[in-house]
């Protein structure tokens, strides 16, 4: 199947059959609601046009079929808020996966890119600092926690597994961002300050893209990542290649053991400086 | 048909106001929301912030209780100008007006003390949040503040010539420049408890 | 440019009393309402064409990505921060962006809407010698005049103007170049000029209405006027709070919108506490901006309601109704803001009170816009310019309405949230409804302010090409949301899912083009019609409201004598009456 | 408020003073209760009670708004209404 053309995306999530039915539903009322009234109006425009013999009437009747079609639009409102949005906004908002199931990933924006944090194999994430952000810690995860020594980061990379469910702990570290997977159909804001979890779960592998759906600065147009959903031993084996080489480990660790032996006030800070 | 515009120094019949009048309290209806727009974000940054200090920790209450007090008797100042007009006693409005432009004046100056007191000790509006809003707040209540004083001066000086022509006109801005200034002090009314007892 | 047809003004003390006045105090420092409101029209208009301009120049770059300007005069019309030998800089592109949504919204649109048609017509359709605060009147015009010029200064500036959208939503545009301040400086010249007028245009309808006009009496268009003030007067000082917030984190490096822990080009940002919220912002710009949308949509609608009723030689079909949801309208408008934030992480509560408003917004609009189309059914209508821009408003605010309904629905609004959708949908609400319907008031008024009529087949020159063309801009946007084509992008072709769609850019280049070319024959009808139109009475559509019983073009003061009002304002082929209409102002039957 | 009579405005003043006295005494009590640091919650509670009552003491009384035209009154109610808006939800976001 085409993955992008002039309709909706190509849709591999679990989730995004509820967004694509509920948009094609309101397109059809639309399109129904619209074809009559403009019909009508053509027809009005027609029948009544200014002509010799024909006169305007003062007194109109009282139309009731306006107010049946008026009280039709509401009540068809409230299918859509109560029988559509609010059902899968719930679904989608609150019903979150088993957390012990899923693959925990956090999500950091940046001016113009997309930081991905695995947790590596513990599943937990080490701890992060801004102070430690910089061009080769963009994420400013802290080596010196043992938990954080076998986090992955990658950049503009995300990598998942097909039939698993995902859970993304989504931020920024300077301005609001919009992370988008369009064939995921999700969508959320990224703002400096906040963590905000989504979660998605694709049925389908193939090699897709992260946008920025939020003016981000002047390369907001570029701030596109990869979004590879891979069966799982191909997702296994590619994280495997991503997570930290063991001398690297053991240099943190040597650092940390260092750090923690100087009576220094600001460990946290220092002990990075490996690279 | 000549340009002249009904209802400047007489009520309309039906609504049983003037023109200024009416206009006023429009203007009063949009600085509430201003300043509502203003509370609204003390509220938001307070709420989402970990911890906030009490304002008496870190600001003076007895000066700002003096302002409080300052600004409350000018108030009563302002209402009685009005009143003396309303039984055609310019001599007295003068002296309850110029009291009024006094106490405004008085406001300021405590004000500058505090702020100077604040600068003094490095505490500016980059300083935090808390500091931020307190500058913002009060420093906006300020610039109205220098706008009453300024329109009363008016009002007091050259602007009373208009007794003379049209008293009932007169009498009306007097009483929009009494609901302007009147309002002020509603503002500070809140903003004292919020910034400075909480 | 109202005094070019002296030979209808009346024998009364009314030319007099003008010819007093220098020439700087009658058109330059005017207070009469009918110069400050072709002021106002006129600056509108100009600003309207040169946001189009802007806009054009972006359509080049979204269609032919990184090639350079095919006109090398219009290359050379820009340095090398905007355009490198002819080729967009994205910076420059998103300067161009923020400062055409900008311009066309507070310096085109609502200047044109409110201050043009409501200025000139209001105190005229109410039977008011002026505006009830003249003076007031005219510092609203200047003060917009300083801010217009502040925000076209600003293109000036190192760094060139504001380029983080017209939402300006922080961090970015705290962070931003000095452009931001001078467009925060600027906003805050247009919020009080708005404020001033609003104030003017609440007290002039409540207390200069003419005897016997009751509210009850009053136009259709009088009553959008009324409302729309109560939106300006309301939802603007918001703005003016959150402008003065974001200027305070900008110039005082106070935090308001910063929150803790911000890094900037991979270092923590210096000299910034951190503690606030950038979504403070969004609360308090959306305050503001929803209203805003029907500040723009509500004076189109009453123009199009006056255009109807004349064109349709009948009154407007459920005249209360309309009323009613005008009103309506405006209270919802004030409790629908956060439909714009679902995607912020809103909790779920929030998010549901939002919808439903939402939901229940929408009702009074299909009633307005039902009730329109039904005040056609029954009537004689005439084809007239005016009309045929008022009926195109109808199927064009159709679309634009409709389209909002996916949008304000949270789970449909996660895929369409920020694509080409939304500009599709806000466009075909502003551009194809209310600039439609503001034309229609070009035309329409056009004979009261100038004494002459505007060249008809010119007009439909201008009609049919624009209704082809606009639609040819705007229609295709809803299949690049649909694909989930951003906006605000620079170049559409790095996201695999945008270039599909990349032939549709295309299209609606060349259609925006071809829209700029549909102007010309209304620049032309406009400028040739102020000298050399065919001369027009007092009353050359013959209409009902008040504003026709005055003089065309009204002298100072506008009345001959003061009109009574005796019936509400669209009797049209009253059975009552010998001829096809009746004047609100005439009491004996003609 | 044009056409009032002498004795009117004297019953006026006759009520300015004492609401003078009423707001300096509420001044009193306000910051008097600030030092007793009650609980954050219970300190807000009368500290918006008394300036709400001091500010109703104001609007009714040096603003006439007590007795004031119907136009006012509405178009002031209109206001508070959506000052409420204004100033709780954006703080319940997360709600």
């Amino acid at each position: 199947m085409q993955k992008y053309g002039w309709s909706l995306p190509i849709d591999v999530s679990t989730h995004g059959y509820q967004i694509d039915r509920l948009i094609w539903v309101i397109h059809w009322f639309m399109a129904v609601l619209f074809v009559g009234w403009f019909l009508f109006f053509l027809y009005t425009l027609f029948r009544f046009r200014a002509r010799a013999g024909h006169k305007p009437e003062h007194h109109e009747k009282h139309f009731k079929l306006p107010t049946y079609l008026e009280a039709g639009v509401a009540v068809f409102e409230v299918v859509l808020l109560v029988g559509f949005s609010f059902p899968i906004w719930a679904h989608i908002r609150n019903q979150f996966p088993d957390e012990k199931k899923a693959l925990h990933v956090r999500v950091v924006a940046e001016q113009f890119a997309w930081n991905v944090h695995y947790p590596g194999p513990d599943g937990v994430f080490g701890r992060t600092s801004p102070a430690l952000m910089n061009a080769s810690n963009p994420l400013g995860i802290d080596r010196t926690d043992p938990r954080a020594l076998d986090d992955i980061a990658t950049i503009n990379q995300l990598h998942i597994p097909v039939d698993t469910p995902v859970i993304a702990q989504l931020t920024s570290k300077d301005v609001i961002h919009s992370f988008f997977l369009p064939v995921m159909r999700v969508k959320q804001d990224t703002t400096p300050g906040q963590q905000i979890p989504v979660w998605f779960q694709a049925k389908q592998t193939g090699d897709f893209e992260i946008a920025c759906a939020q003016l981000c600065g002047l390369g907001h147009y570029r701030m596109r990542g990869f979004f590879v959903v891979d069966p799982k031993e191909t997702f296994t084996q590619w994280l495997a290649e991503q997570a930290p080489k063991p001398e690297e480990i053991a240099a943190w660790t040597a650092a940390a053991a260092a750090a923690a032996s100087k009576p220094v006030a600001a460990p946290a800070v220092a002990a990075p400086a490996s690279h | 048909m000549d340009a002249t515009i009904h209802h400047i120094s007489k009520p309309h019949p039906v609504t049983g106001v003037t023109n200024s009048k009416l206009g006023t309290w429009l203007f009063l209806a949009s600085e509430v929301m201003l300043f509502g727009s203003l509370f609204s974000a003390y509220v938001l940054i307070r709420t989402g912030s970990p911890s906030w200090p009490h304002g008496w920790t870190l600001l003076n209450v007895p000066l700002a209780t003096l302002n409080t007090l300052i600004l409350i008797t000018s108030s009563v100042t302002m209402v009685m100008a009005w009143a003396s007009l309303a039984l055609k006693d310019l001599g007295k409005y003068r002296l309850y007006m110029g009291s009024t432009v006094l106490l405004g004046l008085g406001f300021l100056v405590v004000k500058s003390f505090e702020y100077g007191s604040k600068f003094a000790h490095h505490h500016y509006p980059a300083t935090d949040t808390f500091y931020a809003t307190y500058f913002t707040l009060t420093g906006l209540h300020g610039l109205h503040v220098i706008g009453g004083i300024v329109l009363n001066t008016y009002l007091l000086f050259p602007g009373s010539a208009l007794w003379k022509k049209e008293p009932d006109q007169f009498l009306g801005r007097v009483e929009a420049a009494g609901l302007y200034w009147h309002f002020v002090d509603l503002v500070w009314i809140f903003l004292f408890p919020v910034l400075y007892l909480l | 440019m109202s005094q070019t047809n002296g030979h209808s003004h009346p024998h009364g003390a009314a030319g007099h009393d003008s010819h007093e006045l220098p020439f700087w105090r009658k058109y330059i420092f005017s207070v009469d309402h009918k110069v400050i409101g072709i002021q106002y029209a006129v600056t509108g208009l100009l600003f309207l064409f040169f946001g189009f301009c802007l806009m054009m120049l972006m359509r080049w770059q979204l269609a032919y990505p990184g090639q350079p300007l095919p006109v090398p005069f219009l290359a050379n019309l820009f340095n090398e921060t905007q355009m490198i030998s002819g080729i967009m800089l994205p910076e420059f592109y998103n300067q161009l962006g923020a400062m055409h949504g900008t311009i066309m919204i507070f310096l085109g649109v609502v200047p044109l809407a409110v201050g043009g048609f409501g200025n000139f017509v209001v105190p005229l359709q109410i039977g008011a010698p002026d505006m009830a605060f003249p003076k007031l009147n005219m510092m609203s015009y200047w003060l917009y005049f300083i801010g217009g010029i502040l925000m076209l200064a600003s293109f000036f500036v190192p760094g060139g103007t504001a380029q983080s959208g017209w939402t300006s939503y922080p961090p970015l545009s705290v962070i931003a170049s000095s452009g931001q301040t001078w467009w925060l400086v600027g906003m805050a010249f247009l919020i009080n000029s708005s404020l001033l007028g609003s104030i003017n245009f609440i007290t002039t309808i409540v207390q200069l209405r003419a005897p016997g006009l009751s509210f009850f009496r009053l136009p259709f268009f009088v009553w959008a006027q009324f409302v729309t003030s109560f939106l300006l007067l309301l939802a603007f000082p918001p703005l003016m709070g959150a402008a003065v917030l974001q200027l305070m984190d900008r110039l005082a490096h106070t935090s308001f919108f910063l929150p803790t822990g911000l890094v900037v080009n991979g270092a923590p940002i210096a000299g910034y506490s951190g503690g606030g919220n950038p979504l403070l912002w969004q609360h308090l710009f959306w305050f503001l901006a929803h209203p805003e949308v029907y500040v723009l949509i509500l004076p189109a609608m009453g123009i199009v309601a006056e255009v109807i009723a004349n064109n349709t030689r009948k009154p407007l079909y459920g005249y209360k109704a309309l009323i009613y949801s005008v009103v309506f309208l405006g209270f919802m408008s004030f409790i629908v803001w956060a439909h714009h934030m679902y995607l912020t992480g809103m909790g779920t509560g929030m998010s549901a009170f939002f919808q439903v408003t939402t939901m229940i917004i929408s009702i009074p609009s299909v009633i307005i816009l039902t009730t329109m189309i039904l005040s056609l059914w029954g009537g004689a209508i005439r084809f007239t310019v005016p009309m045929l821009f008022a009926l195109a408003f109808l199927p064009m605010f159709g679309i634009g309405g409709l389209t909002g309904l996916p949008l304000g629905l949270n789970a449909s609004d996660i895929h369409l949230h920020d694509t080409y959708y939304v500009i599709g949908h806000f466009h075909y609400v502003v551009a194809p409804g209310t600039i439609f319907a503001l034309f229609a008031g070009v035309y329409y008024w056009f004979p009261k302010a100038t004494g002459r009529q505007m060249v008809g087949w010119l007009g439909k020159l201008h009609f049919w090409p624009s209704l082809i063309f606009i639609n040819g801009v705007f229609m295709p946007m809803f299949i690049q949301g649909m694909a989930g084509v951003q906006r605000r992008l620079y170049d559409p072709m790095q996201y695999a899912h945008a270039q599909p769609t990349q032939v549709l850019n295309v299209v609606m280049s060349v259609s925006a083009w071809l829209l700029g070319l549909a102007q010309i024959p209304f620049i032309v009808n406009f400028f040739y019609s102020i000298f050399w139109g065919r001369k027009a009475d007092q009353n050359p559509w013959q209409a009902t409201t008040l504003e026709w019983t005055a003089p065309s073009p009204p002298p100072h003061g506008n009345f001959t004598s003061e009109p009574v009002v005796y019936r509400g304002p669209y009797e049209y082929a009253s059975p009552d009456s010998k001829s096809d209409f009746w004047p609100q102002a005439m009491k004996e039957k003609n | 408020m044009s056409g009032l009579t002498h004795e009117e405005v004297k019953h006026h003043v006759a009520v300015y003073i004492r609401v003078f006295a009423a707001l300096m005494a509420l001044t009193v009590v306000t910051v008097g209760v600030s030092y007793l640091h009650l609980p954050l919650a219970l300190a807000i509670f009368v500290a918006l009670v008394i300036a709400t009552l001091k500010a109703g003491l104001v609007a009714a009384f040096f603003m006439h708004l007590s007795g004031e035209k119907r136009i006012i009154l509405a178009a002031l109610l209109l206001t508070v209404f959506f000052f409420i808006f204004l100033l709780i939800f954006p703080s319940l976001h997360a709600l």
